[in-house]
């Protein structure tokens, strides 16, 4: 197989992808900040940082903490909220030759539909990705994502707003069966599913005897969380994804290209790239290059030819 | 939109020494394209430096207090400013890191030797601005805030040569100042590489063990009362812990001088995609304060805008 | 404070331990592999791996593999079986001046329950651990730990089989709400409350394309899992466990005596040391030592005191 | 029952060395306490080493198709056996670990350099044993199986004098066997290491590169047919991958020869803790299979009572 030969692109909610690694949500800013790092034209794909109807000023420092191989961040979804997103923002992210995702974050339903129609009138937006699994803000956020009826509730509205854009999911982990609630949106009319979103974990200041984190606990990503992710992402696809068609944005600690294939024989179709970037700004760009050299080494001709391709 | 010119440089270790307690040295170069980014860098600037690939030092090199965060596996990049920056030729860029030995990853840096190759972002952030018509500069540091600030007068030796400059060197002790201290120490000691940069240098020690007994900023305020230079004509840059950091800026409005601040947050990324390392500043539309990132909007800023921590 | 006026020792469930580290079940063998490398009789106490009615041969190899910060494992609960202990294992025990707590597993409720009634007759026990939490066997394990109501089922029946033993009931990570089961097993008259076990993960090798382990998923465990299990501790301490009274044995992830603090402050009275023992077969006993020199520091004249004493 | 004699031992390194392709050899220093637990090791038996402390080398010393995986955070020890083990003194061993550069620890391996002090937890598991009444002995190594067998070789030199030693070493090409190979590589090439240990050395290579062209085991079949010594005379000793050992078992019963093989598996504790490093073997009192534990019934098992893994 010659690298020129290499099909890395990928069909994701009816939008081709030249490839299949997007940036995760809240790892990438708004993009105009990695552009200076990378050529993010490469990119397969990229995800804004949550937006919510009002500007968020997110949570007291310290907002994150180190553990071994990750880290727990409580941002508190501090974003521009959505006017100034579509004012100040949107107009950057024109210029760019990759498809755009929003996450969507809200505290009511109302609030999350609110978002999504206005970003449905957004040409330069190829999707939504409705984020129901934040683990860092007071209402809202996880408490969406872990009851499965709550689950379809707010998954079927949003859908209604968001016109023609593409819908997916982002399902949490913490949650006793993942298949249900990935059921339960894939039934309510979700595109595509995203998972995992972070663990929620806390780390002890055993000097003052307080939470490290102001917010006392926060979401844990990173190489730690990888295993279970790449887990879930094939349970999702085993029981809910496959014969549901839905494909799956799968990512949790991708580091490596390696990494990014693990979650692609799992059963994702495109893989996101999050707490990497904070260590090589460039991580998703690298990893996109492994692994087109993975499918000349190993003789495959289409990347989407491996999403699910794990034998027992 | 197409830039991808700041990615991570790789430099060369050059000399790694260590100094009395914690502190050490690290010199490292870099060359071609990366040296040309640190030709224009300017002091209280950073970089984020990886040292998980670096290897801890023997057990026996670790301190009691430190063996147990010495087993933490570390995964993001770390902060740093420069203490010094020297351009051999402009393909040749020399730049000197003083560190404190505190947790797994400074535990890391000390075992760093001669042709060791490490990955370096930066330089990132705003460093020290020197606004036009000042007349004296009052370099403040607290503990590790020293480094950047003789930097700062190593710059403003070079740049603005008749600015005159005062620096208060504040620690808990003579042995928590990161500067090999010469000279009498209960009076006016003198710090070689301060002196070196042309720069009068005032030491407080908490437990008087050498210079002004006291904290910094008492000293500091002393010698605003006992001044008679006219405060406009004064700019304050100061480096160092927040509380200290805080009176500085009590102090500086006070007096009604300038006065520009380094803050240190917990950093993922540096380079503001991450939002972790948020600092409350005054200056909302409507009042309220709101939140900047100290790695793109710092870590620099007016001592006037930060709501400093309380906790 | 002084070294020798610090006092270690806890309340645990009637017992009192010398201090507050056990090693964690299927970490230590039965005791006796792990005397060569310790004084055993250093620890608080010791839990066996699980024990079964019948001998187990386990799963097929690989059995474990590295992650970042962490181990999958899938040992399947090899064991040699109720009689085996009883006739081989016991009789090495008895010698040790360390309580024991025997870790029991089974794939039907009888099975604990038989098990259970065995080892209430043993005076050499001093309790019994109720793994129902196990991610790696087909039957039993972690489908019990998961439904609230079948843990107040097993809970309740393995009680009464227990006699006078205290029930220690391990509990699974992987729910949506870990203070439901915690509670389920706390009403059925759980004695103890022991958390976390590992979490259910894979580890896909993308040149065969194949799981890397023999049983497809196993059990994550090591320091990448501690701040997720310290959330966990906390959780259940602050909703279930202090007003039930109810002491917790916390562990995930547990390398020093840091960790082991970290552990104690967030609501445990006992902790666990589990994969830390393969890297440093005295590991228990360093972290012993570790956290009496933290006690003299920050002048804690009782570690009793620093359970739960988290400050917000 | 109180008996902790067994702690992990600190070991210096006094030299490390990098050899052909991605082989090194590592040499170490035990003294005092430790030493004593190292005077009587067997060949065969092995040593878990802490590696997570040692730093990567540099990027652009890492193999491309090892950069991803040098990126895993190593937590586990891992399992070598030696190569050489000289008494220097009584409290003062030498031990040497041949290593293949293959992953994270490997990598980290070659970083070692004289002085560093590395944990090590040893001698473990059953080394090769040489039963009474063996005249001659089959050494059979595949790939990186070599280096306990090469440490066999020299024991049964220095302890059975008489035993006349015939070794095989397989691997899939020259560069991949992890010795210096002298002489005419097509016919009776000379593995100076084997050799000082008086031992006659017959190569096999899968591409012919070096010795007889084929497999190993194909070798010591021909060598078996050609043979006129006495089967009940003849102990084999054998160490390599899984399906290597598997044929040598199966040709040994076939030839009526006692054989001994030395398994591996993914060890995380490696001193029967963890039950991770189960070797499936006959013997179960009603016909069954039992599953023994590599790391304390082996990791030399006889060759008849193993279920090789077909997967
Ligand atoms: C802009 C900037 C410039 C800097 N310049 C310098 C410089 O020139 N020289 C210098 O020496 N330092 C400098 N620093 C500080 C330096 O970045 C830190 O000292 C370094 O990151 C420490 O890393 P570590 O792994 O050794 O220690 P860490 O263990 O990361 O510890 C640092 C502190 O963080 C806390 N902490 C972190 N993780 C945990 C945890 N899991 N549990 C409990 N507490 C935790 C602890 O309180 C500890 O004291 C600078 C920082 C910034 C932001
Ligand atoms: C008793 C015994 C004696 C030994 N003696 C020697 C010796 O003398 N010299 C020597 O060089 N080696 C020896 N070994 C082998 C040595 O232990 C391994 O080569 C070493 O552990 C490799 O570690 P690593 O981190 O470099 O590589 P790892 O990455 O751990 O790789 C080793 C292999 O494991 C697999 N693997 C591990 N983790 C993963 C994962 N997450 N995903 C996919 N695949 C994975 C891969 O197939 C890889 O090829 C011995 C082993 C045993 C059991
Ligand atoms: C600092 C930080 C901020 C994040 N912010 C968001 C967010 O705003 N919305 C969201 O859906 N996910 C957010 N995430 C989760 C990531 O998108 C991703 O799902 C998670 O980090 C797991 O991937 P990783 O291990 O590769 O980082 C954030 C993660 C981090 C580390
Ligand atoms: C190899 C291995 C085997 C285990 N076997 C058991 C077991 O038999 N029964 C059980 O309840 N838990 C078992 N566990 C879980 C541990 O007791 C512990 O709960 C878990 O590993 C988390 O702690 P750690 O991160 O300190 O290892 C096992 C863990 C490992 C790593
Ligand atoms: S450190 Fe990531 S935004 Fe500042
Ligand atoms: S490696 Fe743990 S029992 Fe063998």
């Amino acid at each position: 197989m010659k690298a020129d030969r290499v099909d890395l692109s990928v069909d994701f909610t009816g939008i081709r992808l030249k490839n299949p690694v997007v940036t995760a949500s809240g790892t990438c800013g708004y993009a105009d900040e990695l552009s200076e790092y990378m050529n993010v034209d490469k990119l397969g794909g990229l995800i804004t940082k949550s937006i919510t109807l009002k500007p968020r000023k997110g949570n007291p420092v310290p907002r994150i903490v180190e553990t071994d191989a990750g880290m727990l961040n409580a941002i508190g979804l501090a974003n521009i909220g959505l006017e100034r997103f579509i004012k100040e923002k949107l107009p950057i992210i024109k210029e760019l030759k990759v498809p755009l995702f929003v996450n969507v974050a809200g505290e009511k339903i109302s609030d999350y539909v609110a978002v999504a129609e206005r970003l449905a009138t957004e040409e330069a937006i190829s999707g939504i990705e409705l984020n129901i699994s934040c683990p860092n803000v007071k209402e809202g956020g996880i408490t969406f994502g872990t009851e499965p009826k709550q689950v379809e509730k707010i998954t079927k509205q949003v859908k209604k707003a968001s016109g023609d854009k593409p819908l997916i999911v982002k399902l949490t982990p913490t949650v006793t069966d993942i298949a249900v609630t990935a059921q339960a949106a894939v039934g309510a009319g979700a595109d595509a599913l995203s998972l995992v979103n972070t663990f929620t974990a806390m780390v002890i200041d055993i000097e003052s005897r307080r939470p490290y984190l102001a917010n006392r606990t926060g979401g844990l990503s990173g190489p730690a969380i990888k295993p279970i992710a790449v887990y879930l992402v094939n349970k999702v696809y085993n029981e809910v994804a496959k014969s549901a068609g839905v494909p799956i944005l799968g990512g949790g600690g991708i580091r490596t290209a390696s990494d990014a294939i693990e979650f692609i024989i799992a059963g994702a179709t495109v893989v996101a790239v999050g707490t990497a970037t904070f260590i090589e700004p460039d991580a998703a760009v690298q990893i996109i290059e492994g692994m087109k050299k993975y499918c000349v080494r190993k003789n495959v001709s289409r990347v989407g030819d491996l999403v699910g391709n794990l034998k027992d | 939109m197409v830039n991808s010119g700041k990615k991570a440089s790789v430099a060369t270790v050059i000399g790694n020494k260590a100094l009395k307690k914690r502190f050490g040295r690290l010199t490292i170069q870099f060359t071609g394209e990366a040296a040309g980014r640190f030709l224009q860098v300017m002091p209280g600037q950073f970089v984020q430096i990886s040292l998980s690939e670096a290897a801890l030092p023997n057990p026996e090199r670790i301190s009691s207090d430190l063996a147990d965060s010495a087993q933490r596996q570390i995964l993001l990049r770390r902060p740093f400013s420069f203490c010094d920056v020297t351009v051999d030729r402009p393909n040749c860029v020399q730049v000197e890191v003083l560190y404190c030995v505190l947790g797994p990853a400074t535990l890391r840096i000390t075992t760093l030797s001669k042709g060791d190759k490490i990955s370096i972002i930066g330089p990132l952030g705003n460093g020290f601005s020197i606004p036009p018509g000042k007349k004296y500069a009052l370099l403040v540091a607290g503990g590790m805030g020293a480094p950047p600030l003789r930097h700062l007068a190593t710059f403003i030796r070079a740049n603005k040569p008749k600015m005159r400059l005062f620096a208060f060197a504040g620690a808990k002790s003579l042995d928590d100042l990161p500067f090999t201290v010469e000279g009498p120490k209960s009076e006016s000691p003198v710090i070689p590489e301060f002196s070196g940069a042309g720069t009068r240098l005032h030491i407080a020690t908490d437990d008087g063990s050498a210079g002004f007994c006291g904290l910094v900023t008492q000293y500091m305020e002393k010698w605003l009362d006992e001044s008679k230079i006219p405060p406009e004509d004064i700019i304050v840059f100061s480096c160092g812990p927040e509380p200290m950091l805080a009176e500085v800026a009590r102090l500086s409005e006070k007096y009604g001088i300038d006065c520009q601040v380094s803050m240190e947050r917990m950093m993922a990324c540096g380079i503001g995609l991450c939002q972790s390392c948020a600092v409350e500043c005054k200056g909302g539309t409507k009042g309220e304060t709101v939140y900047k990132l100290c790695c793109k909007d710092g870590p620099v800023f007016n001592g006037r805008e930060v709501v400093f921590e309380s906790r």
